[in-house]
């Protein structure tokens, strides 16, 4: 057992883990805790895999941003402690069956599949490559959809503002 | 311009001004005119029809002109006419004609309902000139669609049901027919080339046998359905008992004949192999529907039910005919659509005048008629004669023609089957006989009755007009008899060969 | 870091495979809307870590699955913005965040 | 950057104009809001006159943004439908509740046609999962948009979560692509070919979510909810934008990026085809609220469209952007009806139509006959649209299917019917009153029956869109 | 000699129809009448003049040649197959167009009395007009076809003139009845005609009978339910004759044809249409002789039973009419008969000129005999026999010409229905002795039918009378007095030098053997007849009630119209087309709309697809997914 595959697994068991709990535990804000754990650790599998930004933006942007929407929406919506309702067996029955079912077609189809690895010699991940993509109008120029998601914010903005807000009459 | 051109834009230049005329009391007037004008041109038609005939020209269609529309499709407007489509012409326009003045006291939405009449008889016309698959599949649908705000609207009795399943029916017809048409196209070039609609080009290549055996069921049963091939015929009786007079008239006499002329263009003419290997189901399927139909005529009670499925015998008896696949048996078979056409428009126009004035078309509970409304009851008497085969009116000439075709068939099979249909004779007198013995003879079943009006000009008119033609093709049929057989010696070489 | 000689790529695979229907089971029992939202966002996750292990494992040359990754991870935070916005919308309507109670369009 | 580009881009540049100008707007008072709906209506206009200026096919930004004359006159197709669109909803906004809603609503709008137009302008994967759901969130929100309305908030959010579902299934397979063919270059795919099994998983996850915009079934039961709860204008906008942009998407996917992969997904389509048709056809034929009988009708529609894809050659393509050219245009002749209608009396069950052409001849004829178009009878453009779909799939000897596909054309028929009988049979005790159309209303309808009445005609037109395959 | 003048013939009573049809409510009544009865006048004239010229012309070696006066193409089926319109003259043409215009003008002239005053009198003499035509252009025909045509259209004036009395529902139902009847009939005929000319490749008469065409030297011997297709054709033909000679078993029409108008029975159903069966027979009576012998013995038997049948429900009717119509039936059968027994050419021919002979007869003396009861009808207003008697008081002329009359069927010499009924009993004797024996008895009931008759109408008691009758007037009594000449004389036209099988002229002579005893037994049936019937007694009243079943079953005509109305109503109606009629309204239209219930029914139940519930949408979307992959995998 060397270092980083210790680290793997308990990262993905972990990830795992804190997802079937977040999907089970009846409690909803416990739920979104570990809904917090799962999105850290899979950070942590970015990070061992050399994509720090990708790491911390993950941490920023979901651990910072989204579960905290969330719990601020359950705080507004339900009692904290409230425990909801189980799920009704036939919707348990029927989506375990379909995931599994989806588990087997998907491993069934990728494992078996041999993937042909790039030769090109890999580029550095690094914060000045990943800038100058971010923002170069050509070949792997990501500017293009930098901007795009730009305006899809704008437009998500100002409709959430008008759904939001409470109507005048 | 091609003079055929013109079968298209008078009526919809009537439906023009029946558009932009503000007084209601023009739109008859109007359309009246149109039609006229259209009859008048139908027989200038047959007259340069055979000024070209007898300058020696030999072409199996006249007036032929072609417009390339959809490129990629190989889609032309092809029209032309032949001796076939010339009597057919002729029947659409005197049977609109008289339609026209069987409709003159339409009140409700008169406007509406004279458009969708004549868009019918649009649709009809540039069916019978067509040459190309496609604007015939066109024209076709047109002359369907319009039935059902016809029936829907300006209707009778259960006219809602009526309406629908006539019109579902017949489209699931066109559905059948689409694919047979589909498969037509795909196989009209077999060696490679352009694929096209075009009737003669997909004639002069022929279509491989397998293709045939596939698509002629689909194709002939398309066009069946609209023909009341039996067991796809059950559309017939609701959509005529409810239909208002003009239009079962138009439909009956006219529409109807959109499926045996089809049969006969498209799928028999194109695919004729098949027509021989398969004949003997549909041959099977019509000599029942011809015996079928005059039998269930016998127990009905409603005028129109009884006309409708006399309809289904004698229109049977047009498939019945094509499927011999001679010469004499289709000749019968086209005069057949015409005296059918004829009659069953003057069935039906008397049907409606009749009901028009006694608000009943159950025959039990009218009878004793011809002394109150001498007129119309001798015209019905006529078209009964004309319908079981009187001889001096249309329709004994087909069916003689029919029978004396078929019996040609020396295979034993053809022959029972020509027995068969031809006992239907007999019923068809039976049935006759019975409505004119409890309609209109007899005492007078029902005093408020005599108080009636007898026939008013407009609808001598349109009755006249139709009985003359009945009787003109009964003592005088040799015209149009060699009018009709003149291009079907070429085909039915074809078609033998 | 290379984590090739280490863990094979089908382990990630196995992972985000795991996490995407594990996401899906969270999306269709869970009778919170706001719990089917997570459910959602476990599902995003597991896409991505595709995106990146096959980028990181099969194509370092070029950056393209990681770009995926983070326009994902924008998009799915706007996802969430809008979905808590209609969920606190419904929440006015129905006083509820129960989806069996959201039914009132059906058939 | 240079002027070519900014040439290229005219029209995103324009639409980004558009939906700044609404910020503004949003800050003027109630009383001139008002004048913004012209403003932009006359923008929108001269937004989609722009669209028809001549072009070189460019490829931009490294080819992640990709022009050419079939994709413009795709974005085209959408523009003009957006203004029809536009025209109908003007009513609807001027009403004093929802003079609110103007500014974010034209800029919700506009960002999802912009989505949109990225969808079909894309170059690689990136920018159509982009396209795809900047053209999707603010849709979520847009069907929200009847705040009084408990139906509309729940239309919103089912659509959110089912979109958000089926945007992650797309993901995974996109994922799966990357990981086959480690590019989300099209220009790079398209040459690569690859008929693993798990390059057909990854195709079918990628079809699946094109095809849950789509609506065909069984990826469709979003669709009559949202329909119906959704603003009437919205549902027009669903109908034939959305749906036309996720048609339009999958065609050049397929046909441009996959058609190595033909077989595959021909046969997927094929099935998917075959269920739409008849769900769609089952479920409408007992609708009694039109909108909700629109939006199954609009389902059975991409059924056939699907019938397209069974031709894998030029045929196929253009028979499929005529189709959704004719199917735009006589839905949105309904849905300005509907909208007149509903704007006015709120009625929106096919019942309220009883008797509708006795009060309303006009508007009744302007419903028959784009019915009529949408059932494919003649001569209407709908038959010819229709009847070219059938022949593509004709074409690959796919008979069966068309059988099934023409006898479902004529269930179709029945259900298009029974508004006909409404209207012009049925009679009612208090039938709709005579209603007035504004100018905006009148210019859309004349589009719209243009349209329906003459695109059958024009030949022209159909080998146009030919030339640019 | 040009003959195209005949053209007049046919077309004159056409234009009357015409004529009288268009304007029957603009012209007066009489107006009407006599210019329907001038009209016949002249074609009258006409064809007396055709008769003079033809039969004067001389018959050399080959006897008369068949003249084609004028042909015209009217309809062409195939090149061989035409039907063409034209005349031709030949001795049986000619001998008819005598005998129909020649009673047709008298029941014109006489109906101008006895029609007079009733409502359509117009439109009766359009009707007149029609069925004359029809009748001379049967008569006239070139080709089998043309016959056809010109049958059909007779069985159509029939039917309009039984149906005349329109109002009356008995008349409307006789009608009815006689024209269905007559037309299962010419279903037969069709298929014959059809059989025929099918082998033959013609239509045409004088193709057809002539020695070396094909039907005769070298008729088609293909076999089919083992009889040549020749005797199916030709029996099938014969059974569109026995419609139209309403012989058993489809002679069921006749007796309710007496509903018609009376004058109307005289010309259509004693005199011209009803023997257009045996016309028909006779005129391809060459094929039927060389070609196909069987049939004729059918013919034979099927006209003796007749006339034996006939004759004994005659004795038994009490409406005179009905009587008149029994008997009418059974004459026909003798001249069935005859054509039956008949061989062809020269002696062995004999038949064949016996029975048209008594054709020729048989149209005055039937004419006469109908003509004298109308005026009786006239006088009592009644048609039962029960209703009168002891006229001869009253009505001189009418009685003396009824008498005449009943001499002349009983065969009583010198009149001329001894010498045709002679020459039948001859042929018949020489041919097969059971058919004499029984024509032989069938002579004797004939007088005595036809005597109770006129006993009880001109004799036995005086019943009480509203009116008191009186003679007709001179309008109708003049036919009266015209025929009954004609009966006498009519016996002494030389038949057998004009109307032969072969044409050619043939010597005969009386045979004392078979006529003494002919005679003796129409005297036998006469004396029984005075002794029951000269004088009210009560021996009718004995007789039958010994008889009684007997006599039931007689009177009640055996029960075959019971019968026929069992199969028509009870079977056809209610086994065939009522279950035609429910099976195509539940089984057929039900499959129709069973398709569209079901297609409902589909869309209700998968009505809960579209739940409401997000959840359950989603799970649908991805199973649908994940299913579509799995087929595509794994099952493609």
């Amino acid at each position: 057992m060397t270092g980083p595959k210790i680290i793997f697994y308990i990262l993905a068991f972990s990830t795992i883990l804190f997802s079937l709990l977040s999907v089970f535990d009846r409690r909803i804000l416990r739920a979104a805790i570990y809904l917090l754990f799962v999105l850290v650790a899979i950070a942590g599998l970015f990070y061992m895999m050399n994509f720090q930004f990708l790491a911390a933006v993950q941490l920023m942007l979901y651990a910072g941003g989204i579960v905290v929407l969330i719990i601020f929406s359950i705080l507004l919506t339900s009692q904290i402690n409230s425990k909801l309702d189980a799920p009704k067996l036939m919707q348990l029955v029927a989506a375990s069956l379909t995931a599994l079912f989806g588990i087997g077609i998907s491993l069934y189809t990728i494992l078996p599949y041999v993937f042909t690895p790039s030769e090109a010699p890999a580029l550095e991940v690094n914060m000045r490559n990943i800038g100058l993509s971010l923002l170069s109008t050509g070949d792997q120029g990501y500017v293009l959809p930098f901007e795009v998601i730009s305006i899809l914010l704008l437009a998500a903005l100002v409709g959430i503002i008008f759904i939001a807000k409470r109507s005048r009459t | 311009m091609n003079p055929l051109l013109l079968l298209l834009f008078i009526p919809i230049l009537t439906m023009a001004g029946i558009v932009i005329v503000t007084d209601l009391k023009w739109v008859r007037v109007i359309s009246a005119i149109g039609m006229s004008a259209q009859l008048l041109f139908s027989f200038v038609l047959l007259y340069w029809f055979y000024q070209q005939r007898g300058a020696g020209n030999t072409d199996p269609m006249l007036f032929v002109s072609s417009t390339m529309w959809y490129e990629s499709f190989n889609i032309q407007w092809k029209f032309g006419i032949d001796g076939i489509s010339m009597a057919m012409i002729l029947l659409t326009s005197i049977v609109t004609f008289a339609g026209i003045f069987v409709s003159w006291q339409v009140e409700n939405l008169q406007k509406e309902f004279f458009i969708s009449l004549i868009l019918l008889a649009t649709g009809v016309y540039g069916f019978f000139i067509s040459i190309d698959l496609f604007t015939m599949f066109l024209f076709y649908e047109v002359a369907v669609i319009p039935m059902y705000l016809l029936i829907g609207i300006w209707g009778t009795g259960p006219k809602e049901y009526s309406a629908m399943k006539l019109t579902l029916m017949l489209m699931g017809g066109s559905a059948l027919l689409l694919v047979g048409m589909l498969g037509i196209y795909f196989n009209s070039a077999p060696e490679g080339g352009q694929l096209t609609f075009d009737l003669l080009e997909i004639k002069r290549v022929g279509i491989p046998l397998s293709a045939q055996l596939f698509f002629f069921p689909f194709t002939f049963i398309g066009f069946g359905v609209l023909g009341a091939l039996f067991p796809f015929h059950t559309w017939s009786p609701d959509g005529h008992a409810s239909a208002p007079t003009a239009v079962s008239m138009l439909h009956a006499g006219v529409l109807m004949k959109l499926g045996g002329y089809g049969a006969f263009r498209v799928a028999m003419y194109l695919m004729p192999e098949a027509a021989h290997e398969l004949a003997w189901i549909f041959i099977i399927l019509t000599s029942i529907s011809v015996v079928y139909g005059a039998f269930g005529a016998i127990w009905q009670k409603d005028l129109k039910y009884i006309n409708a499925y006399s309809s289904v015998s004698h229109c049977g008896l047009v498939l019945f005919a094509l499927l011999m696949m001679n010469e004499t048996a289709t000749t019968g078979a086209i005069l057949q659509m015409i005296s059918h056409g004829l009659m069953t428009a003057l069935f039906f126009a008397l049907i409606g005048m009749i009901y028009g004035r006694t608000h009943t078309r159950m025959i039990h509970e009218m009878g004793g008629l011809m002394k109150v409304i001498p007129f119309l009851s001798v015209l019905y008497v006529i078209a009964g004669l004309a319908s079981l085969g009187l001889p001096g009116l249309s329709g004994f000439v087909a069916e003689m023609t029919i029978f004396v075709g078929a019996f040609q068939h020396s295979d034993t099979f053809h022959r029972i089957a020509t027995i068969v249909a031809i006992s239907s004779i007999v019923i068809t007198a039976v049935y006759i006989l019975r409505v004119v013995g409890t309609l209109l003879l007899g005492p007078l079943k029902n005093d408020h009755y005599l108080h009636l009006q007898d026939a008013t000009w407009f609808e001598k008119v349109g009755g006249v007009t139709l009985v003359i033609a009945i009787a003109a093709i009964g003592m005088a049929p040799l015209w149009l008899s060699n009018l009709i057989r003149e291009p079907l010696t070429a085909i039915l070489q074809t078609l033998t060969n | 870091m290379n984590l090739q000689a280490e863990i094979p790529l089908h382990y990630m695979i196995v992972l985000s495979t795991l996490l995407f229907f594990i996401g899906l089971v969270g999306v269709l029992i869970r009778r919170n809307l706001i719990t089917m939202l997570m459910g959602i966002e476990l599902m995003l996750n597991a896409v991505n870590i595709n995106f990146v292990a096959f980028n990181h494992y099969l194509y370092p040359h070029r950056l393209e699955g990681h770009f995926f990754a983070l326009i994902v991870m924008a998009i799915a935070a706007a996802e969430a913005a809008i979905a808590i916005a209609l969920i606190i919308n419904i929440y006015r309507k129905f006083s509820t965040v129960n989806v069996d109670d959201v039914d009132e369009l059906k058939y | 950057m240079n002027w070519d580009t900014l040439y290229i881009l005219r029209q995103e540049i324009l639409l980004t104009v558009l939906i700044l100008i609404q910020l503004i707007g949003d800050l003027s008072e109630d009383e001139k809001r008002k004048s913004i709906i012209h403003v932009t209506l006359f923008s929108f206009l001269l937004f989609t006159l722009l669209g028809f200026l001549p072009g070189e096919p460019a490829s931009l930004f490294g080819g992640m943004y990709v022009s050419d004359d079939l994709r413009t006159l795709l974005k085209n197709i959408l523009s003009i439908s957006t203004l029809i669109i536009l025209l109908q909803s003007s009513s609807w906004l001027q009403k004093p509740d929802n003079q609110t809603k103007i500014g974010a609503f034209y800029l919700s709008l506009f960002s999802t046609l912009m989505g949109m137009y990225f969808m079909i302008a894309a170059g690689n994967f990136l920018m159509l999962y982009l396209g795809l759901e900047l053209a999707t969130l603010p849709l979520t929100l847009l069907a929200a948009f009847d705040k009084q309305l408990r139906r509309s908030a729940e239309a919103g959010v089912k659509l959110l979560m089912s979109s958000a579902v089926s945007s992650a299934v797309l993901l995974f397979g996109l994922s799966m692509i990357y990981g086959v063919y480690g590019t989300f270059y099209f220009t790079e795919l398209s040459v690569l070919s690859d008929s693993s099994y798990l390059s057909v998983l990854a195709l079918i996850f990628f079809i699946a979510g094109l095809a849950f915009k789509l609506s065909l079934v069984p990826f469709h039961l979003w669709t009559a909810d949202v329909y119906e709860g959704a603003p009437l204008s919205v549902t027009s906008y669903f109908s034939v934008v959305s749906k036309g942009a996720a048609l339009f998407t999958l065609m050049l996917v397929l046909y441009r990026v996959f058609a190595t992969q033909n077989a595959t997904w021909s046969l997927a389509l094929n099935i998917l085809a075959i269920t739409t048709m008849v769900v769609g056809n089952l479920f409408a034929l007992r609708q009694k609220n039109m909108k909700r009988f629109l939006a199954f009708s609009s389902i059975t529609q991409a059924g056939f469209m699907m019938l397209g894809f069974m031709n894998g050659g030029s045929l196929g393509m253009t028979t499929l952007v005529y189709f959704m050219l004719i199917y735009a245009v006589s839905n949105l002749a309904i849905f300005g009806v509907l909208a007149i209608v509903s704007n006015t009396t709120s009625k929106e069950n096919m019942d309220d139509f009883n008797g509708f052409y006795k009060t309303n001849p006009g508007l009744s004829l302007i419903m028959l006959v784009s019915l009529f178009s949408l059932a494919g009878i003649p001569p209407v453009a709908g038959f010819f649209g229709k009847f070219f779909l059938f022949t593509a799939a004709a074409s690959s000897g796919l008979y069966i299917l068309v059988f099934i596909a023409v006898l479902n054309a004529t269930l179709s028929l029945y259900y298009y019917l029974l508004v006909v009988k409404a209207m012009f049979i049925n009679t009612n005790d208090t039938p709709i009153p005579t209603l007035h159309t504004t100018l905006y209303e009148k210019a859309a309808f004349a589009l719209c029956l243009m349209g329906v009445a003459v695109i059958g005609f024009m030949s022209s037109l159909y080998n146009y869109i030919q030339s640019l395959m | 000699m040009d003959y195209s003048f005949t053209l007049l013939i046919v077309l004159l009573p056409l234009a009357g129809f015409a004529l009288l049809g268009l304007f029957h409510d603009r012209l007066k009544p009489m107006v009407a009448g006599t210019l329907g009865t001038l009209n016949l006048l002249i074609i009258t004239l006409l064809s007396y003049y055709t008769a003079f010229s033809y039969f004067t012309q001389g018959n050399g070696e080959s006897g008369y040649t068949a003249i084609k006066a004028f042909n015209v193409l009217w309809l062409s089926f195939t090149d061989s197959l035409q039907i063409q319109l034209g005349i031709l003259l030949d001795p049986l043409s000619v001998m008819m167009l005598v005998v129909i215009t020649t009673v047709s003008l008298m029941v014109h002239i006489y109906s101008l009395g006895y029609m007079k005053g009733e409502k359509g009198f117009q439109r009766y003499y359009a009707f007149l007009s029609l069925f004359t035509f029809s009748m001379l252009g049967l008569v006239v025909a070139t080709n089998i076809f043309q016959m056809y045509i010109f049958w059909e259209l007779v069985g159509v004036s029939s039917y309009l003139l039984i149906g005349f009395y329109y109002e009356r529902p008995s008349a409307v139902a006789a009608s009815k009845k006689a024209f269905i009847v007559t037309r299962f009939a010419d279903l037969g005929f069709l298929l014959g005609i059809l059989l025929l000319s099918f082998y033959t490749h013609t239509f045409d008469f004088t193709t057809l009978t002539s020695m070396d065409g094909v039907a005769i030297s070298n008729p088609p011997t293909a076999i089919f339910l083992g009889m040549s297709v020749t005797t199916w054709a030709m029996l099938l033909i014969f059974m569109g004759g026995a419609g139209k000679s309403a012989m058993f078993p489809l002679h069921i029409w006749l007796p309710d044809a007496m509903e018609g108008p009376t004058p109307v029975s005289a010309l259509i159903h004693a005199a011209t249409m009803v023997v257009a069966g045996v016309y028909l027979v006779a005129r391809l009576f060459p094929v039927y002789a060389l070609s196909s012998p069987d049939s004729l013995e059918v013919i034979a038997y099927v006209g003796s039973f007749t006339s034996l049948f006939a004759a004994i429900i005659a004795c038994t009717q009490l409406d005179i009419k009905r009587v008149l119509a029994f008997s009418t039936l059974s004459q026909i059968g003798y001249m069935m008969v005859a054509l039956g027994v008949s061989g062809y050419g020269g002696e062995e021919g004999l038949g064949y000129m016996a029975a048209l002979f008594h054709l020729f007869t048989h149209a005055f003396f039937k004419a006469l005999l109908f003509l004298g009861a109308g005026s009786v009808i006239h006088a009592v207003h009644s048609n039962l026999m029960t209703d009168m008697g002891g006229l001869r008081k009253f009505m001189p002329i009418t009685h003396i010409t009824f008498l005449i009359a009943c001499l002349t069927i009983a065969g009583i010499p010198p009149l001329s229905g001894f010498f045709s009924k002679d020459e039948i009993l001859v042929a018949a004797f020489e041919h097969n002795k059971i058919i004499f024996a029984v024509q032989w008895l069938v002579a004797g009931i004939t007088a005595f039918y036809m005597f109770r008759l006129y006993f009880n109408i001109f004799w036995n008691r005086t019943p009480h009378f509203h009116h008191t009758p009186h003679e007709s007037p001179a309008l109708m009594t003049f036919p009266l007095l015209f025929l009954a000449i004609a009966s006498v004389l009519a016996g002494f036209v030389p038949f057998h030098e004009l109307v032969t099988s072969d044409g050619k002229a043939f010597h005969t002579a009386l045979h004392w053997m078979i006529a003494i005893p002919s005679v003796l037994i129409a005297f036998v049936g006469i004396g029984v007849a005075a002794l029951f019937y000269l004088k009210p007694n009560i021996l009718p009243e004995k007789m039958t009630h010994s008889m009684k079943g007997m006599y039931s079953l007689v009177y009640h005509k055996f029960y075959i119209d019971e019968l026929y109305l069992f199969i028509t109503h009870q079977l056809i109606f209610n086994f065939i087309s009522r279950p035609v009629a429910w099976f195509d309204r539940q089984i057929v239209d039900g499959t129709m709309n069973f398709i569209g219930e079901a297609t409902v029914y589909g869309s209700n139940v998968i009505n809960k697809m579209q739940s409401g519930h997000i959840q359950w949408y989603i799970w649908f979307f991805t199973s649908g997914v994940l299913l579509l992959a799995f087929l595509l995998l794994y099952l493609n």
